[in-house]
């Protein structure tokens, strides 16, 4: 069972960072590339927490009732990484309506050819 | 949207219930799940819901733009002074020990004022960025029609 | 009292000035503001580099845990000399900032310019100084997302474009990163540089390991812009604020580069993967392809920073071949050429932004004869240019001199006339631009220019003469960077 | 949650994909408080489905809704999305057993937080002594960061106005 759940773990994460990435990288619509950006991260984070869980262990806060943790590192590091991203969408989606405004479009492929036209 | 009577009561009830919320997470964080950053967000989308209702005049009477743009900054420096001031102490910086008289309080103290300087910075950024878009989104309604004459211009 | 807590007042003064700055909102006492943080940050770089030559690694517990229970500030050689390189570029740029920004940005903006400014001096200092993997990632991301503001507040619309196009890949390279991370603490249970280089040397056969390697490596390449990695940089150089680019583009890609260093050498340097992986040699054709393909598009650019900028990326080129040798004299070029790169480039985009003050545009076809009315401003060009090709008596023949050695020691001969021709390209971009600004008739309108302001013109000079002064003298560059890169090999086997 | 992926990958209209982006978080959310991970699961939620989707659609009320078909096909894309997926696989195979707590990741620093956040710090939630004390520092860089962000947002958004003047005006002098 265990092994079954590590490996589809993993799978998981990896198949969503692809996923993620491959919307980055290959879509042009810089909203969606925004989403793709915050999906690619995201699957990290999963990368880090499921290491850390322990089976049978129980959340970290400490109580009497429980002797067995998961490891509330990789918990702290995810906190921190996930203000990180929202912060980075927030000012991107800020440069997206910037560029929209002045170019009037938010396709990669046509701010290419209009700044190529100037 | 705004003119809905049921929205507007519904919205006046949640307000403080979602408010005192923010409070439990932030002063029970060291107990149960929670802390500074998710209080923040809890009360930024107390003032955002009213915002959203009432419009983003209203919501800027009720906190003012003027006092954000402080509270951003102000976080930072809470945090980072709670930092110096263990420093002072003849302590490492971000050392809370020697506020406290025993080093435990200190500690707790300590992770008090800091997830206080949290909620600060979050909340009020969350409201900047709010203020930003949605006023960027009023002023566009308005030149929406402009803009379509004047297409091309740009 | 104060010299024990350095290695935190580095980082902690500017990043308690930014704030500061935020709330005080007015241009010129935010200007105030972060020229004092600037200049306190560069004395404190100075003091912490005389530490360790005195009494060797700094180690500073922060919140008084100790590492690796809590986050660690590690100086030792390498650092401090980074550290010393990004906060004395920054200390001279600021002065130059105040008239440049002044032109370049709206007065309301003005304060949050220098805020932004002290954050980016804050996160590339904290990424140097730190001892922590995590930390890194954290500091790297308030550098980045700093100069992505900076940035998009150049007066071009496409600036706002090439910030874009920054934030994507920077946050692709920055999450690369993270994995690195990650799979590094999954295999070790620890996030402190120092100890995994204790534990990474064990398992470096790990499939996780490399994977790890392979992902820092990627990510870091974003971020300093490793050709092919490097498509952001031109445009983002070119439509930043002067004041912006010319700190960007001594700073920014430079602690990239030292994180390098670190990773490479002090965490996984112990178990000899330079031998057994195909990295150095990876890295070396790339550098190599860095020092011709960009140069050779630097010549055919109309905008003169953008003919810079592509030149960034050539130099880049240079600096990492240097490390992929691996050899003493390739890492002391290597780290020579950070510091000498970083003075050459942040003085030519500030002489840049000089004319682009006086003339209002970057394009190299209204620079025509601009040599014979800004005198001084284009003198200076020329110097750093030089500089640029490894002209003898300059600082960039000293960085030059030791990759050639490098590659003699290995016997490389042919890399020897690769890194002369490398020069060579170089040497037909300044031309270029020189033959312009002097050997053109002046427009009308170039004829009507003055000379730039003196609060301009001196910053820009300092590093003129610094450029001199390195290629002539060599003790802070070249005595600092040998025993770091000693220090550097001492992990290797 | 792989098929909200996909769904984001294959919709046009960018408002499906905002959803979508929403669904995914919660999707996440869940995920996470199956880790035991609740602190997390809860930011999550709030950021990821909250924050996060309030701003997308305020910006699709100032953007066009629908997403222009890609013009060239997606090669190099793929070919950089699989390598990085294989190297992940690559990586991610021999990683540690899933949920033991006898791995390395589990053993070196983890056991001290546990065993001494409490009388440490005096604060049961070991996330919460370890986010604001024992790597307070990285907070104090997190909070760094959304205030960076916070000024930048308003940077680039509140004075607009200006800014196009300014433009204008240099237009003017440099013809």
């Amino acid at each position: 069972m265990s092994t079954i759940l590590a490996d589809l773990n993993y799978w998981v994460t990896v198949f969503l960072l692809v996923g993620g990435l491959y919307i980055v990288v290959a879509h042009g619509n810089m909203i969606k590339k925004l989403v793709g950006l915050s999906i690619f991260q995201t699957s990290v984070y999963l990368l880090f927490i499921s290491p850390g869980k322990i089976l049978g262990g129980t959340a970290p806060i400490l109580d009497d009732k429980y002797t067995l943790y998961s490891n509330p590192l990789p918990h702290v590091l995810i906190l921190t990484a996930i203000v990180v991203g929202v912060a980075t969408i927030a000012l991107g989606l800020a440069l997206v309506v910037r560029i929209h405004e002045s170019y009037g479009t938010i396709e990669d492929d046509d701010l290419t050819d209009l700044e190529s036209d100037t | 949207m705004r003119d809905t009577i049921i929205l507007r009561v519904v919205v006046k009830l949640l307000l403080p219930a979602i408010l005192i919320f923010a409070l439990y997470v932030q002063f029970h964080g060291d107990y149960g799940p929670g802390g500074g950053f998710q209080a923040g967000v809890a009360a930024a989308a107390a003032i955002i819901l009213y915002g959203m209702i009432f419009g983003i005049p209203a919501a800027k009477q009720v906190v003012p733009p003027s006092v954000v743009f402080v509270m951003i900054p102000l976080g930072v420096l809470i945090y980072a002074g709670t930092g110096v001031a263990g420093l002072l102490l003849g302590d490492n910086f971000l050392d809370y020990s020697p506020l406290g008289s025993k080093p435990v309080y200190g500690q707790h103290l300590g992770i008090l004022i800091v997830e206080f300087g949290v909620l600060v910075t979050v909340s009020s950024t969350m409201l900047a960025i709010f203020y930003a878009f949605g006023g960027r989104a009023d002023e566009a309604d308005a030149a929406e029609e402009a803009r379509k004459d004047g297409e091309g211009g740009s | 009292m104060i010299a024990a807590h350095l290695p935190a007042l580095q980082v902690v003064v500017p990043l308690l000035a930014a704030p500061l700055c935020a709330i005080l909102r007015q241009g010129t006492i935010a200007w105030l503001i972060a020229l004092v943080a600037n200049w306190c940050a560069f004395v404190i770089s100075i003091a912490l580099v005389l530490q360790v030559r005195e009494l060797g690694i700094i180690s500073y517990e922060l919140g008084g845990w100790a590492p690796p229970i809590g986050i660690e500030y590690r100086v030792d050689l390498v650092n401090a000399f980074v550290l010393m390189v990004v906060s004395g570029v920054g200390a001279v740029i600021i002065p130059y900032a105040r008239k440049s920004i002044e032109s370049e940005i709206p007065r309301a903006q003005r304060g949050w310019f220098y805020t932004m400014y002290l954050l980016c001096l804050t996160g590339l200092l904290g990424v140097t100084i730190t001892g922590d993997a995590f930390n890194i990632f954290v500091f790297l991301e308030i550098s980045s997302l700093s100069s992505y503001v900076m940035i998009a507040m150049g007066r071009d619309r496409r600036a706002l474009t090439a910030s874009y196009r920054y934030l994507i890949m920077g946050t692709i390279g920055a999450t690369f990163i993270v994995i690195g991370i990650g799979l590094l603490w999954a295999m070790t249970g620890t996030l402190n540089l120092n100890d995994l280089a204790d534990r990474v040397p064990a398992i470096e056969e790990a499939r996780p390991v490399l994977a790890a390697l392979a992902f820092l490596t990627v990510g870091i390449s974003l971020k300093l812009a490793l050709f092919p990695l490097h498509l952001w940089l031109p445009n983002a150089y070119a439509y930043a604020p002067s004041a912006a680019s010319a700190f960007l583009a001594g700073t920014a890609t430079k602690v990239a580069i030292y994180l390098f260093f670190r990773f490479f050498f002090t965490v996984f340097g112990g178990g000899g993967f330079f031998d057994s992986t195909p990295l150095p040699e990876i890295i070396m054709v790339l550098s190599i392809v860095a020092m011709f393909a960009p140069g050779v598009v630097a010549i055919f650019q109309s905008n003169i920073k953008r003919l810079f900028a592509y030149s960034s990326v050539a130099q880049i080129g240079f600096i990492t071949l240097g490390i992929s040798l691996a050899s003493e004299p390739g890492l002391t070029g290597a780290l020579v050429h950070i510091a000498n790169h970083a003075i050459m480039k942040a003085g030519l985009f500030m002489l840049i932004g000089c004319i682009v003050f006086r003339l209002g545009s970057m394009r190299l076809e209204d620079m025509a004869g601009i040599g014979r009315t800004m005198p001084f401003t284009m003198a200076g060009i020329v110097v750093l240019g030089l500089g640029l090709l490894g002209a003898p008596a300059t600082a960039g023949f000293i960085s030059k001199w030791y990759l050639a050695e490098a590659a003699l020691l290995q016997g490389l001969w042919w890399l020897v006339g690769l890194i002369l021709l490398g020069s060579v390209v170089s040497m037909i971009y300044v031309g270029r631009v020189v033959e312009i600004a002097y050997f053109r008739e002046p427009s009308e309108k170039v004829a009507g220019l003055k000379e730039a302001p003196l609060s301009m013109l001196i910053p820009g000079w300092v590093l003129v003469i610094a450029t001199i002064y390195f290629g002539l003298d060599t003790t802070w560059t070249v005595g600092i960077a040998q025993d770091a890169a000693a220090s550097l090999l001492s992990a290797l086997y | 949650m792989v098929v909200t992926v996909i769904g984001i990958i294959r919709a046009h209209n960018l408002f499906a994909v905002v959803m979508l982006g929403g669904v995914y978080s919660f999707l996440m959310a869940t995920v996470l408080v199956i880790l035991d991970a609740v602190d997390v699961s809860m930011t999550e939620a709030a950021v990821g489905a909250g924050i996060s989707s309030v701003l997308l659609l305020a910006v699709l009320h100032l953007v066009r809704m629908r997403e222009a078909p890609l013009r060239h096909t997606p090669v190099i894309p793929m070919i950089v999305c699989l390598l990085t997926g294989g190297a992940l696989v690559y990586g991610t195979v021999d990683l540690p057993p899933f949920g033991e707590a006898g791995g390395p990741q589990n053993q070196h620093v983890a056991p001290y937080y546990i065993e001494n956040a409490e009388h440490e710090t005096h604060s049961p939630n070991i996330v919460t002594a370890v986010l604001a004390s024992y790597r307070g520092y990285d907070t104090l860089g997190e909070v760094t960061v959304i205030f960076t962000a916070g000024i930048g947002v308003l940077v680039l958004l509140a004075a607009r106005r200006r800014r196009e003047d300014d433009e204008d005006e240099q237009k003017g002098g440099a013809a």
